[in-house]
């Protein structure tokens, strides 16, 4: 049987493992953006979906940047 | 004059984290490669499914160096990492000589993204231990890098378990950044 | 074959619209205690990954909740 | 003497959103019944793969109300939805006398939950405008609901898309909910 449970949408097992270890880091507030940009990415989310997930992001980094402090 | 700007320059410098990539296929030595330049030694790895980031200290800079997964059916997810890189790593295993053409088109497609186009390229000719090693100039050959334009790159001899050539490489991807600054 | 595109890990399709779904409630910010509870039980979380990823919509809700300007 | 701390009670009352879920089988008419009670009109629906949440007002009172969806692979996840539901709308449809024993173990099950202890349940014999539509007691006894120990309970014979029956099943939901204060 080439359908056992292992076998994902995805293609494969990595890919699930993936998005759960990406999926853990964004849950967690971590990186965010790049983790937001991934998630969209591998389960295709239609383009305005993305977009708007996406300036949300931009939104809230905005506050939180590390980097903005510095000027 | 120049004092108080480039002490500007230079804290700035100091302070901002340079984002840099470490990229290849799967079981290149990327993740043996930044606990090396993070801690000094050899850890044991698996296979990376997903990533790992930490912050790099070399010289008094910060980067923040992430090794991402190099598996087939994760490879395409690379592209979601690249906004505001400074540089990328990209690690091949020199005896790995089936494979260095698909090596070489992941590297070329890597590339052409609009997001990297300033991005400064490190290849380390990975695992110069072992006999069978490309030499660095077959694989600059076999990675098409003379070929390369408006990018600023060099490749080294590394050995990521005997530790060998990164400092060099290191070394060389500092002034890189910092004379693109 | 029977191992087409549209067979997930999940088991069927219906799984991964319902994560895509919830997911991007989540990552708009809306009802996140709840969704962070679907999603983490969705992907199969690890119970320690889970536990904290909640204690986290815990500590944040405390902060955003609608219900905590009552008292 | 009590004055003061009942109007604190009634605002409070007044303030808070109760939390109500809509659950059931799949086309039992949940969707349906979700959007009658808050725009007061049939709509078109499509199986829900999710949910819909929405703010329904009634008799002052505004409830949060998630209608789930029902279908077999997503129904395990009702139960990340549980935590602080005040009440259950459990919609059955009348007709589907070959689903009826599913309906039953669904709602046992539900009952069992820790979270839901507290919760009021409201069963809706939805689709009464059918002709095979089951009575409601025949109903209540195919559910077990004269078993239910420990539990406000009440059925009530609705048709959400002619609209009978709704005004009579939530003036006693808010009742009771009033009284359980
Ligand atoms: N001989 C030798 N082995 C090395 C060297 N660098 C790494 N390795 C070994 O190669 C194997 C793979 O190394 P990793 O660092 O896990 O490879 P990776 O590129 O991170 O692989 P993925 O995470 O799957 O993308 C390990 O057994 C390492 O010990 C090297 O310079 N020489
Ligand atoms: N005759 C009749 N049809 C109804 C009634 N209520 C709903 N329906 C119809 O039943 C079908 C399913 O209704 P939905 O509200 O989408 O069902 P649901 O419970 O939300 O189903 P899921 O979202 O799959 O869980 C639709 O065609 C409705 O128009 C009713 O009282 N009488
Ligand atoms: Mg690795
Ligand atoms: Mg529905």
């Amino acid at each position: 049987n080439l359908c056992h449970a292992d076998v994902s949408l995805f293609g494969e097992p990595t890919e699930f493992e993936y998005l759960r270890k990406v999926l853990f880091e964004y849950m967690m507030g971590r990186e965010t953006k790049t983790m937001a940009k991934v998630i969209t990415t591998v389960l295709k989310f239609p383009a305005d979906q993305a977009q708007k997930i996406l300036e949300r992001e931009d939104a809230r980094t905005l506050f939180t940047s590390p980097r903005s402090g510095i000027f | 004059m120049g004092g108080f700007f480039s002490s500007i320059f230079s804290s700035l410098f100091g302070t901002r984290e340079m984002r840099i990539l470490i990229l290849g296929l799967d079981g290149a030595g990327k993740t043996t490669i930044l606990y090396r330049l993070q801690v000094g030694e050899v850890v044991t790895t698996i296979p990376t499914i997903g990533f790992n980031v930490e912050t790099v200290t070399y010289k008094n800079l910060k980067f923040q160096v992430w090794d991402l997964g190099g598996q087939t059916s994760i490879r395409p997810y690379w592209r979601c990492y690249y906004s505001n890189t400074d540089a990328v790593i990209y690690v091949v295993d020199s005896c790995d000589r089936d494979r260095i053409s698909v090596s070489k088109s992941e590297l070329v497609a890597m590339l052409e993204e609009e997001e990297l186009k300033k991005a400064i390229l490190v290849v380390f000719a990975n695992k110069q231990d072992m006999e069978q090693a490309m030499t660095p100039t077959e694989m600059a050959n076999a990675l098409g890098l003379p070929a390369l334009k408006d990018r600023k790159w060099q490749i080294f001899k590394t050995s990521a378990t005997k530790g060998t050539g990164l400092d060099e490489a290191m070394e060389w991807l500092v002034e890189a950044l910092k004379s693109r600054q």
